[in-house]
């Protein structure tokens, strides 16, 4: 995709997203490490391109369906840094009222069904939504994430197939960044480490993006998701990405040489992008700095709305039990 | 009233929700030109059509995940699982996400899901295949777990669980499709979370659900030949539990037999002791007496499993026994 | 195949084993009728040359792992009628001393590890017993076999998957016999009716037979054991068959027409085989008579064993829980 | 005597079972390189190799089964799962194969497989992560459940549990990986099935197991001020078990409070009780007390955790409240 596509005001909207959530990872980073985020944290530093480029070609009424490591996917989809640092925290004023935390993002006015923390178990969930969306005779799409690790549970192949069978609009988004805590996949998966193939055995049709580059990962989702509104079919994104660091605040991912870690923060999707936006004179290096000091600020008032929210009551524990 | 087996009932009660709720649809393995393994949506593909009558392939996890996704968007999904004893290749989709999405959610979402399986041993369907998981299943915060013995309380039942947002696990009793019974022709709810008293007594309490109720009628009946005059409790709703009609029994007789055909130990009556044990127990004048079940593997040999399953003369005894009479 | 490579002897043997699971099948729906038999009882018939064609070309301490539709595979593997009829009544000398049924064979002497009753569970029951044949160092192969149906469970590619990374010597032994109880595999399966593709998913060789000839489930059997051994890579093979009942005794098959029926009686197993052995002047049809006059022979007498075995005694409730 | 954690000691333990026989392997997720997610097998991948320590894609279902399969033909499989919240994807391989294998066998087949998995509440995982599922597997014939508090019971258990020719479930508290305690040096095993008292007291018996065990040694020693004698009974074992050992106690101080961390309503206790009431009752001055966690899914936030874990407190006022002492 060339810049021609976009406007000047939207390619700076991909960066500033990618910029905020990069900066909001950071915070929580720093923030787990003051004891304020607990439970498991899982950082989606080095991914920012795939969440934004994916999740900005929705419509409004699309769904967004992900898996624990779903913070970037969160801002994306535009819940506010606030009720999302704050659930991190887990105060009142978090978007799940700081039951769910970190692994179990919800807002459903965004269409925004979560964050689901066993792994593949939210590729059931997706189909069923999208099943919805046909029966309700609605052209609305579901965008599922899911890793390279969800790959080797059953219901990536039970989903995979049942969307297909029953043509229902699914973009499955893969996140292959390679390791699924600390396992390779060339260690977990017998044909390897390109994935997209084996939609094949659902006819499903597949597109491999390099997941690092927003406006690749953008392109794509635009042509899968007018491809999905058009025939009602699936269709199976593999991004190739990396996370920067470990697998979670517990992992110092020592499973990994430094030369590979090195070979990709090459890549870091930010930097990528900046060099290209000022390599093409989109904008100047002035302005990308005043994204990020925006976005900075953004995170630090989060992070104060947080600390400063009040915590549940404790009668919240038996609440929201059963409708 | 019109004479109906528990079948036709449930048949009813599907019927009605499909005719009367457009988000309602059915899914599940064979329910279409099939009609189901045991024939309950027999009909229904040719009456609903295949968007509202959903055939599934075998892949109960997935099927199972995407009712509680189509729920999670305003549907009311009813699906049929072929057998309680298949749910546990689906147990992460009910125990972990269609309990638990609403409170994870701080309350956004609601799951209003029905899954209704067959339940329950005695047709010598071996160790995989007689199993009776809905004890567990009512065992988990998020869930309701219902069950029947008779077509009123079937109809009933399922009426609420169709209006209710909850997931809801429909536990059929396999072995009672064939029970017929007075369905009143005017419109009625039982509501979820009652117990009924099958029949009143004033000498002991008999509790029990699904399989239990025809042998505790029969002990009943039997018990009248010594003058002793039992009261039935049927739970009807196994989360959550009706202590009150429990206890308020237990505070007239003085006495207590749980019965569980699908286990002695484990499942729900050590709960119901439990609470009984809490709540109630100052009434009773001997020990709150547990009938089930063996604690094996279920058998395919008809002799061993009739053997393990409790009958009228179990019942007898235990009670006779608990209470030296 | 050609009839060059195998002797009468082994050739008559072929027909003799697949006659008597006709027979043996055949009598179970008697036996069934008449209240014998309880329980859910799956019949094979139509489907025999798979059972006998594969197994035959197994060595002793080759492993055979099924599904609930068992008894063809339990003959194949020279488990006794009398022993497997007496199961299927319930009886103390059944193969399981009466506590499984027809759905749960086992013998373990001739290392038939079930008979197994939950649709797609005997998959990675199968992997485990490859992997232990693997940690040993034996050069043994499971075969385990399964059905249309169980493709679409999750642990269909879950154990795929594993067998290829790990390199385990399993065959694959897929009957599609188009229809799961009353779902057409084309209404089950995204891909439709061949399934053996999916396996290049895996990096799995695949191989399609029909099912319905004996000499060619035999011949791809025995090099696809071979390449097992000498590679250690499972392979998979999809038999094309019919299964000529309905699903079990409770289904009266009126999903499928008597077109197709009468399509897939046209190859029965048998006799097209008998066909073969007398225009190729293997044997005469005299022969064949007293073959089958042996197996119904050999049937009654099971089932004659069968009624007069005694029931198992009630302490068998409580035993055999634990080691 | 060497001074170690629970973690040492279940490292100790699967050690020497790898050294002494050679059929022992271990298979998990992230075991080998990673060490496993509670670094319990960090450094086994260097000193036994990859064969022995087997690292799997997240497909629980099937390694478990495989597990299951590899030890129906005398292998003997030790599989972490990284948490027992994860053990549903893999239930009905544990449940209906595991458990049912050997009695639909005719007693043909074992199979000796170890499954270990951390388990329980308190670290803040949210409602997926936070279950304890042991107890349900503690209802299944034909499986054997363990758990422990201390570094002493962890080895002596496993060491008995690598013996052991059935399919057991070993439930580590997560939170206790890092209790330490003096491990004698020379070889001792703990019988599965045996239930321990921690302290010896006479005026009241407290049971748990797991992290509850912790909470009662505090529990105990603030009762000591008010001179109330506490017995703390470990179970050790969840199937089957060890009533002898409750009972007696019970005989002793005609008291008893039953603490589960995991839940309060269903999970093991109430079978407890059911039994105590069948068993021991008269021997009681009062009820069976049960203590235990709120009946929600877990929250994440840590003061809603909190509130809903059983503590001191809710022990001895509970304690305090059904003994009117
Ligand atoms: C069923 C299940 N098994 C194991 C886990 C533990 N676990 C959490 S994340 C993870 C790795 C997943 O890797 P991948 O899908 O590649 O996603 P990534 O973390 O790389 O984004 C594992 C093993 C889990 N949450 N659920
Ligand atoms: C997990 C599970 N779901 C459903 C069933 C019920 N069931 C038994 S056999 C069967 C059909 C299987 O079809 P297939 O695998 O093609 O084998 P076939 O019967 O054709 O030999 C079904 C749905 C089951 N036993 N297990
Ligand atoms: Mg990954
Ligand atoms: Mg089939």
């Amino acid at each position: 995709m060339s810049k021609d596509n976009l406007s000047k005001k939207e390619l700076l909207k991909l960066q500033e997203k990618m910029i905020l959530i990069r900066e909001f990872e950071e915070a929580c980073g720093e923030n787990y490490a003051k004891g304020f985020i607990r439970g498991f944290l899982h950082l989606y530093i080095g991914e920012e391109a795939i969440a934004v480029g994916a999740i900005s070609s929705l419509e409004k009424e699309d769904y967004v369906v992900t898996h624990y490591r779903d913070h970037g996917h969160a801002l994306a989809r535009g819940l506010s840094t606030e009720s999302v640092m704050a659930e991190l925290f887990g105060k009142s004023t978090g978007v799940s009222k700081g039951k769910g935390g970190s692994m179990h993002l919800f807002d459903v006015e965004k269409n925004f069904m979560g964050g689901h923390a066993i792994v593949g178990a939210q590729l059931p969930l997706a189909l069923g939504i999208a099943l919805a969306c046909k029966y309700k005779k609605e052209n609305n799409v579901v965008l599922v994430f899911f890793g390279d690790g969800a790959v080797s549970q059953g219901t990536f192949h039970e989903t995979l197939n049942l969307a297909s069978l029953w043509e229902l609009p699914v973009l499955f988004f893969l996140e292959n960044n390679l390791y699924g805590m600390g396992s390779h996949v060339e260690n977990t998966r017998a044909e390897g480490r390109d994935i997209y193939s084996s939609a094949d055995a659902y006819g499903i049709q597949a597109e491999i993006v390099d997941g690092m580059n927003v406006l690749e990962v953008l392109d794509i989702t635009k042509k899968s998701l007018e491809s999905i509104r058009n025939n009602s079919k699936p269709i199976l994104i593999e991004a190739k990405t990396f996370r920067f660091s470990g697998h979670s605040m517990a992992d110092p991912a020592k499973y990994r040489s430094k030369d590979e870690l090195n070979y990709w923060l090459k890549k870091d999707p930010i930097k990528s992008f900046e060099k290209y936006l000022i390599g093409e004179n989109i904008c100047t290096k002035d302005e990308l700095k005043k994204i990020k000091e925006k976005a900075i600020n953004e995170i630090e008032k989060a992070v104060d709305f947080s600390i400063k929210s009040p915590e549940p009551s404790l009668e919240e524990l038996k609440k929201d039990i059963y409708a | 009233m019109t004479l109906m087996t528990i079948r036709q009932s449930i048949q009813k009660g599907l019927r009605e929700a499909l005719q009367n709720d457009p988000s309602v649809f059915l899914m599940g393995e064979d329910i279409g030109e099939y009609g189901g393994a045991y024939a309950i949506t027999s009909g229904f593909l040719e009456e609903f059509g295949p968007e509202r009558i959903k055939d599934t392939p075998i892949s109960e996890a997935t099927f199972i995940g995407a009712g509680i996704g189509a729920a999670s968007v305003g549907l009311k999904p009813i699906v049929e699982l072929m057998s309680m004893s298949f749910s546990l290749v689906a147990f992460d989709q009910i125990v972990n996400m269609a309990a638990n999405l609403r409170y994870m959610s701080g309350g956004q979402i609601s799951v209003p899901l029905i899954i209704r399986a067959p339940t329950g041993a005695g047709m010598q369907l071996g160790a995989t295949h007689s199993q009776s998981f809905e004890t567990w299943l009512s065992e988990v915060p998020g869930l309701k777990v219902i069950t029947f013995s008779n077509p009123i309380d079937a109809l009933g039942l399922l009426r609420s669980a169709v209006k209710d947002l909850n997931p809801i696990i429909i536990a059929e009793p396999a072995g009672l499709y064939g029970v017929q019974g007075d369905v009143p022709d005017k419109y009625y709810e039982i509501p979820i979370g009652s117990a009924s008293v099958v029949k009143e007594g004033k000498d002991v309490t008999f509790v029990s659900y699904g399989h239990g109720i025809p042998i505790l009628l029969d002990t009943q009946e039997e018990l009248t030949k010594i003058n002793i005059d039992a009261e039935i409790i049927d739970l009807r709703t196994l989360n959550p539990l009706d202590m009150l009609t429990i206890n308020n029994s237990i505070e007239k007789t003085g006495r207590v037999v749980l019965l569980d055909t699908s286990r002695k130990l484990g499942g729900i009556m050590p709960e119901i002791v439990s609470r009984i044990q809490e709540q109630s127990v100052d009434f009773l004048d001997g020990p709150i007496v547990r009938v089930g079940s063996e604690n094996t593997p279920w058998p395919y040999n008809r002799n061993l499993e009739e053997s393990s399953l409790p009958n009228v003369n179990n019942v007898i005894e235990s009670f006779r026994e608990g209470y030296k009479i």
